[in-house]
């Protein structure tokens, strides 16, 4: 019988409002599906577009990013400056057809544990629906260890 | 031996069963590129055509190749050598200033250490070869020791016949077993098909002797301060030249654990090739890194291997961006006084 | 390097959901690490010990912790490693209760998460540096920028817990509007009784330099280290040689032409002036553009009377420059000007009031020197047109507050009291009069606020009107003011004598351009931001400046002095130690590979990024590239991120280690 | 011709710029970027349909400039490039000497004649002949009727493909992809001293031309150009593989204006896109 597909998702967030919001959650004791791994960032303003392209490299089915929403931002205009940057980023991914509805945006502060649940389990299940994200991972195929390569020589 | 012939159509049949043989076939198609064919169709042979934008010097030294993959595993790392590439490649329709390119290059890769990777390519490859009736105002071969006609680096040699026929020169006992094998599909040369003859004259422009002898003595010269002046230092110009050589040695990660190591392409020209993990570059501007493109090509390869690092296809200045032009540069050296405004 | 990873059971916290033995034992098998355990409380004494013990014994290069969330203990872990000898940002913290335990309930699901976040933390500490908390010396000295009540505390409570403090004012007294008032809500005591000591206070405090008549010009440098260059203003008298008699002012012939700030242009002034006669400093100054002799070059009636030779009309502006560890702004309020014309102003204004035009419509701080013993009317509540004793007057209240579409969304929140107030004052000195409140809704939060309208309505009869006011003008001497009753649901018309609006309370017009000077933020109104409106409210996001006062809202008197003195608290906070310690979380340049192209100092929200030349030994540029001030820079990335060449990386959190966490997800 | 010649003969006798970048004449009717430095080099100074080359992108090489002016020949394709470098801190106004050439259109393949077939495609959709500001303006206007905006087409269609499509239509340009740079260094934008895939310790971004890293490459040049680039097309013309890289470049210029009404290189006071924000920037797409 063929594996369900569980998705891995990379949730990029920051740490004043949406960590700690997940900590809330926590705090809260909201159970929540656990395909996700938060990576903690200061701020949105600090998540490179490559964080996006690395993350897909490494086997992200979806990648969820989320920070303070619009005026509280911890340092002013972080995500202001963030958001100007996704909006090309995703039209580029578009453009590339690189699926970019695999790219999750939301604003969760630190009090909204509950919306931060629901957003991951929405997450999660939209990437369950639409399958691995075989598109990207194809293109390791040349940096993997060939199948046909049985044993290799162990160095210490 | 007998003279041979064959025809457009039979030399299509060879690589029909070439391909069925899983056999890589390497050759000119109708976008007068270089690429590994898949059916005998996309094969055209156009001995007037201008040089491919890029050599095919891709199917024997690959821009990225890997030399091993490794695993960390603990405290341990497994390493896992790669599939080698055992499959026979054949490269049709080369022009002799491709084709002349891969002695020239073997000499590196075979000179301290011997590159098996590329060696088990070179020898399981058959290099057909085909005169050239094409010249321009790049083309230079015929001054650096080439010509048209030139068959070095060719097992096989083709030369255009009319009505759609080559003459067949074997060169090399690969080249002879190539023919031998595939014999039904040539022809006794009756001598009904006459030579078509080549309309184009290639000038002689420079005395690559006299350029060598400046070289060997002008490393400090003025020239230098303006040849490069325009360069950007991209690599376009390696990366299309049939003889460039230079790798970079790289490590790619797959994940935090594994990964591989590499080897691609790199140029001289890149302003990090020289760059020293201090920071400091011996070749820090471009005007001293051009100057090591035109030495390393005219003076130290003669120097270490008694070969020009050239063979005159023209290729580097017809795509330059910005018009760079090696052909004018050699030219202009061979116009310069010994010792001109040396300033040792 | 040498990791020792730490699995916290957090009692059952964590180990009920996630098998912590496991997690600790696939934690073995990481590249790097060489030591793994897990125990029942890792913060604990014995955990803690635990964890040196390790340190010490396998000689850990760095410390990978899986516990809860890092804003929980991540301090606690440092501290414990930095005690056994490891810098303590070779601490990573893997969030295993909130961010696992917690939020999960299959057991092999969430172990299986728990070993994930622990190879993030593990593959991140690869890549964490030694860092050093940053030092910065602070200097032990305040500038307080505004002398009201609010600079007033401030500068006083800085000044006696010894520290210099720099007053700088830019009328020629302190006092600020509280000096203005006649008597203050709820207690109706005297304004100038409580001020004027302070006053006097400030000006005879050895700690405190006053820098009256002067305004603050430019400011340098970042928390701790400012440069502040302040510009006095030509008072065109010595100051050091006056000794306040007032016969420069009582002899000088222009007097009733200038009309007094103080008084509210309800009296007039001299062309040499002290604004009130418990001036501090009691130092006259030439206000030049009505003097004769600056106008006609004749004159100098103040300078021969002036038996001490201190009028000088040649001085000039000067410029001195102070060094100051902290700022703290106070520079106050301005009143609504609904007289001004609307299109000199983005507000409409309340022409229909008729303020400006009709010399009995006047406004709340007019009444105040109206009622006030030193005022113009020396306290008798006389109205202007004709210092008769007004019969029935009507207080009209949210002029310009609450009101979108005429003044701003806001409300005033001090005019309910003070109109309570000035009926109060006007029924005690005129016991037949009548005194009417147009009002939308009456709010008197605060201690014995409430109460205080109470009095007004129940003890001294002032009737309070609900509704607003459509439009007033003038009828035989009299002013009909016609508005609605909405309770009773009936239009309302009085003739009254004098009317008093209480408008708005506005930020000062200088304020933006003040705000831009300090790099601090400003909202739509003008009024100064605070850092975070809960729990910052006094600080601004450029470290070590303050607020006080009503330039950040509008407020009362106690409101003001009591953030006055919490700003001086934040002050005194800052002064509390030598060097100021922060986090080494902040941004640094490669300046070898930086190409000057300054997207870093667009994203920035500090001012964080400056512009450094770099030379050769000769002297002659090389380049110029991006520097970080650290004083400034508050760690947010957004540079890191713009930049596109990664010459600017954040410290902490650079891009080697998001892509050592990133990478590690492959194994996911 | 003259008048260019003598606008740059002038400019140099009279200092008015310590040298002048330009274009000379090069075999078979070619121009190629040349640096006339004395009164005497002026004379070799040319422009003509074959003049392709932004030059701009050797201005970043000056931007510590101390000896007097740089004079540069400019198309007005070519001036955008130079306002965006200004207004990127590479180099100061004050420091150029801008002649500025009436341009009627540039050649796609330099080996040919230029004619409706043989144009570049910037030239297709370009609003100016003249450059919107100079020191000194050269050559006469002349019209000439542009060839159809065939990649504009094209972007449609693309627009119109699968998302599948589109990558599959990517994925075969970006696999020719040699890794030679060559459109990284000819882009006057890309000025870096150190690109961010040079950045080797480790290597996070791959610098092999692998699919993947490939792919890396092309999403970040693109990346780093959107709202940057001011459609000079170099890159596209400088690849020796012909990847149709101005498709990637052009779109993300076209998305800066649907989204943000901005166009980069067309004012030198303007803030730019990256480094600023609009607190009304769209939002639909965050939860």
């Amino acid at each position: 019988m063929e594996e369900k597909f569980e998705p891995k998702i990379a949730a990029f967030v920051c740490n004043w409002c949406t960590y700690t919001g997940a900590d809330l959650a926590g705090t809260s004791r909201l159970k929540q599906e656990a395909n996700a791994r938060l990576i903690r960032v200061p701020c949105t303003g600090r998540i490179d577009p490559v964080f996006i392209i690395k993350a897909f490299e490494n086997g992200a089915d979806g990648v969820l990013i989320s920070g303070c929403h619009p005026g509280d931002c911890h340092y002013n205009a972080g995500n202001f400056h963030a958001r100007r940057r996704w909006i090309l980023f995703k039209n580029l991914l578009d453009f590339i057809g690189i699926d970019s509805s695999r790219l999750y945006f939301s604003w969760v502060s630190a009090s909204e544990g509950k919306k931060w649940v629901d957003i991951v389990d929405g997450v999660i299940d939209a990437v369950r629906i639409k399958g691995p994200f075989k598109q990207y991972k194809k293109m390791n195929k040349e940096i993997e260890i060939p199948v046909a390569v049985e044993e290799g020589v162990s160095v210490k | 031996m007998e003279e041979l012939i064959i025809s457009n159509d039979n030399l299509k049949k060879i690589v029909h069963e070439l391909l069925n043989n899983d056999c890589r076939v390497i050759g000119t198609t109708a976008e007068n590129k270089f690429k590994e064919i898949e059916s005998a169709d996309e094969l055209v042979l156009n001995p007037g055509s201008v040089p491919t934008g890029s050599s095919f010097k891709e199917y024997f030294f690959p821009k990225t190749e890997p030399l091993f993959f490794y695993k960390q595993n603990h405290s341990n790392v497994d390493l896992f050598d790669p599939i080698p590439d055992k499959s026979k490649i054949v490269v049709l329709g080369a022009k002799p200033c491709d084709a002349a390119a891969l002695p020239i290059i073997s000499k590196v890769f075979n000179w301290d250490y011997k590159d098996d990777l590329f060696n088990s390519r070179l020898d399981n490859s058959l290099i057909i070869g085909m005169s050239c009736h094409y010249s321009d105002e790049f083309c230079f071969c015929n001054d650096i020791g080439g010509s048209p006609e030139n068959m070095k680096g060719s097992d096989v040699f083709l030369k255009p016949l009319a009505d759609n026929y080559f003459k067949v020169t074997s060169i090399t006992p690969k080249g002879e077993a190539f023919i031998k094998e595939y014999q039904k599909y040539f022809e006794k040369d009756l001598g009904k098909n006459k030579p078509i003859e080549r309309k184009v004259e290639n000038p002689k422009h420079f005395d690559y002797d006299k350029v060598k002898t400046w070289l060997d003595n002008n490393f400090e010269n003025k020239f230098w301060d303006t040849a490069g002046e325009m360069c950007l230092g991209c690599a376009q110009c390696a990366f299309v030249c049939p003889t460039c050589h230079c790798f970079d040695i790289i490590d790619e990660q797959n994940g935090s654990c594994a990964g591989r190591r590499a080897k691609n392409w790199d140029a001289c020209q890149f302003s990090l090739f020289t760059k020293h993990a201090s920071g400091h570059n011996p070749r820090d501007n471009q005007e001293k890194r051009y100057r090591q493109r035109i030495s390393h090509k005219f003076k130290y390869y003669m120097d270490k291997f008694d070969e020009v690092l050239c063979t005159g296809c023209g290729r580097c200045s017809r795509g330059c961006p910005v018009s760079l032009d090696i052909l004018q540069v050699v030219e202009e050296i061979n116009s310069l006084p010994e010792n001109s405004n040396s300033i040792q | 390097m040498k990791i020792g990873v730490f699995v916290c059971h957090c009692g059952e916290n964590i180990g009920r959901t996630v098998n912590c033995p496991e997690v600790s034992k696939a934690c073995a098998s990481f590249p790097g690490v060489v030591h793994s355990e897990d125990y029942k409380y890792m913060c604990s004494d014995p955990g803690q010990n635990l964890i040196k013990q390790a340190i010490r014994e396998k000689h850990l290069d760095a410390v990978v912790v899986g516990s809860c969330s890092p804003h929980m203990h991540e301090k606690t872990f440092r501290k414990a490693c930095a005690s056994a000898g490891i810098n303590s940002y070779m601490v990573e913290i893997a969030n295993l209760r909130e961010h696992c335990s917690w939020i999960h309930e299959d057991i092999a699901e969430a172990t299986k998460k728990a070993i994930d976040l622990m190879r993030f933390a593990v593959e991140r500490v690869k890549f964490n540096h030694p860092l050093q908390t940053i030092k910065v010396p602070v200097t032990k000295r305040s500038l307080v920028i505004g002398g009201g009540i609010s600079g007033i505390q401030a500068a006083l409570d800085i000044a006696n817990a010894g520290f210099e403090v720099v007053l700088v004012e830019k009328e020629p007294s302190i006092g600020g509007h509280m000096s203005q008032l006649s008597e203050t809500f709820p207690t109706l005591d005297c304004s100038q009784c409580i001020l004027t000591p302070r006053m006097v206070e400030v000006y005879q405090h050895p700690k405190i330099k006053l820098l009256s008549y002067s305004e603050v010009e430019n400011v340098e440098g970042f928390i701790g280290n400012f440069k502040v260059t302040i510009r006095r203003k030509a008072k065109s008298v010595k100051e050091e040689l006056c000794t306040g008699c007032g016969l420069c002012a009582e002899k000088c012939p222009i007097k009733k032409k200038a009309l007094s700030e103080f008084d509210e242009g309800l009296s007039n002034r001299s062309a040499i002036y002290v604004p009130f006669p418990q001036a501090v400093p009691n130092v006259p100054v030439i206000d030049r553009s009505v003097c004769t002799y600056f106008k006609t070059g004749k004159c100098e009636m103040c300078k021969k009377v002036c038996g001490r030779e201190a009028i000088d009309f040649t001085q000039q502006d000067t410029f001195v420059t102070e060094d100051v560890g902290s700022i703290i702004v106070a520079t106050g309020y301005k009143l609504y000007s609904i007289e001004k014309k609307p299109e000199e102003s983005i507000y409409k204004g309340y022409g229909e009031y008729g303020y400006g035009k009709y010399k009995n419509v006047i406004n709340g701080l007019q009444f105040e020197r109206i009622a006030s013993a030193s005022g113009p009317t020396s306290g008798e509540i006389l109205r202007p047109s004709d210092k008769t004793e007004p019969k029935k007057i009507v207080f009209i209240q949210c002029v310009g507050s609450r009101d979108e579409s005429k003044g701003f969304s806001y409300c005033s929140k001090i005019c309910c009291m003070y109109t309570a107030k000035h009926a109060m004052l006007y029924k005690h000195k005129v016991h037949d009069g009548e005194a009417y409140v147009f009002y939308m809704d009456i709010r008197s939060g605060g201690k014995n606020y409430e109460e205080f309208v109470r009095r007004a309505i129940e003890e001294d009869h002032v009737n309070y009107i609900r509704g607003r006011v459509s439009k007033i003008y003038e009828e035989d001497g009299k002013l009909i003011v016609k508005g609605e009753d909405t309770l009773a649901g009936l239009p309302v018309v009085i003739e009254a004598d004098l009317v008093v609006l209480a408008t708005a309370m506005i930020a000062q017009q200088e304020a933006p351009k003040l705000a831009q000077t300090l790099n601090i933020s400003y909202d739509k109104y003008g009024y100064f931001q605070e850092a975070h409106p809960k729990l910052r409210p006094v600080e601004t996001n450029t470290g070590g400046v303050f607020l006080a006062g009503a330039c950040h809202s509008p407020r009362d008197i106690p409101e003001s002095v009591a953030m006055a003195s919490a700003a001086a608290a934040k002050s005194l906070v800052l002064f509390g130690a030598d060097m100021l310690e922060r986090e080494p979380i902040i941004a640094k340049v490669d300046e070898s590979t930086c190409a000057g192209c300054f997207y870093c100092q667009k994203v920035c929200a500090y001012n964080a990024i400056e512009k450094k030349e770099i030379r050769d030994r000769q002297g002659n540029l090389k380049k110029v590239v991006a520097f970080v001030n650290s004083g400034l820079c508050q760690g947010c990335g957004t540079c890191n991120a713009t930049c596109p060449s990664k010459s600017i990386e954040l410290i902490g959190f650079n891009d080697d280690q998001i892509f050592a966490q990133i990478n590690a997800f492959a194994e996911v | 011709m003259n008048e260019l010649k003598q606008i740059c003969k002038d400019a140099l006798t009279e200092k008015k710029a310590r040298f002048i970048i330009g274009y000379k004449e090069d075999k078979n009717k070619r121009v190629k970027p040349f640096i006339a430095k004395t009164p005497e080099d002026a004379e070799k100074l040319t422009f003509s349909h074959h003049a392709v080359n932004n030059l701009a992108v050797y201005l970043s090489r000056f931007k510590n400039n101390i000896d007097g002016k740089i004079g540069i020949v400019v198309k007005s394709c070519d001036l955008k490039a130079v306002t965006a470098l200004i207004q990127e801190n590479q180099i100061k106004r004050d420091d150029l000497f801008i002649i500025g050439v009436n341009c009627s259109g540039v050649v796609l393949d330099v080996a040919k004649e230029f004619n409706k077939d043989n144009t570049q495609i910037k030239c297709k959709y370009c609003q100016a002949k003249t450059p919107p500001y100079y020191d000194a303006l050269a050559e006469e206007s002349k019209e000439f009727e542009m060839p159809d905006d065939d990649q504009a087409e094209l972007m449609a269609k693309i627009d119109k493909m699968t998302a599948e499509e589109r990558l599959e239509f990517w994925n075969a340009e970006f696999e020719k992809c040699i890794k030679c740079y060559a459109c990284r260094q000819v882009c006057p934008m890309c000025y870096c001293e150190k690109c961010i895939v040079e950045k080797s310790e480790p290597q996070w971004i791959d610098s092999s031309s692998t699919s993947r890293g490939n792919f890396s490459w092309n999403i970040i040049r693109a990346f780093h150009q959107a709202g940057r680039c001011i459609g000079c097309h170099e890159c596209e013309r400088a690849c020796p593989m012909g990847i149709p890289l101005t498709l990637l470049t052009r779109k993300m210029g076209m998305v800066a204006f649907s989204e943000f009404g901005y166009r980069h290189g067309t004012s030198l006071t303007e803030p730019t896109l990256i480094g600023t924000y609009s607190t009304s920037d769209k939002e639909d797409f965050i939860k």
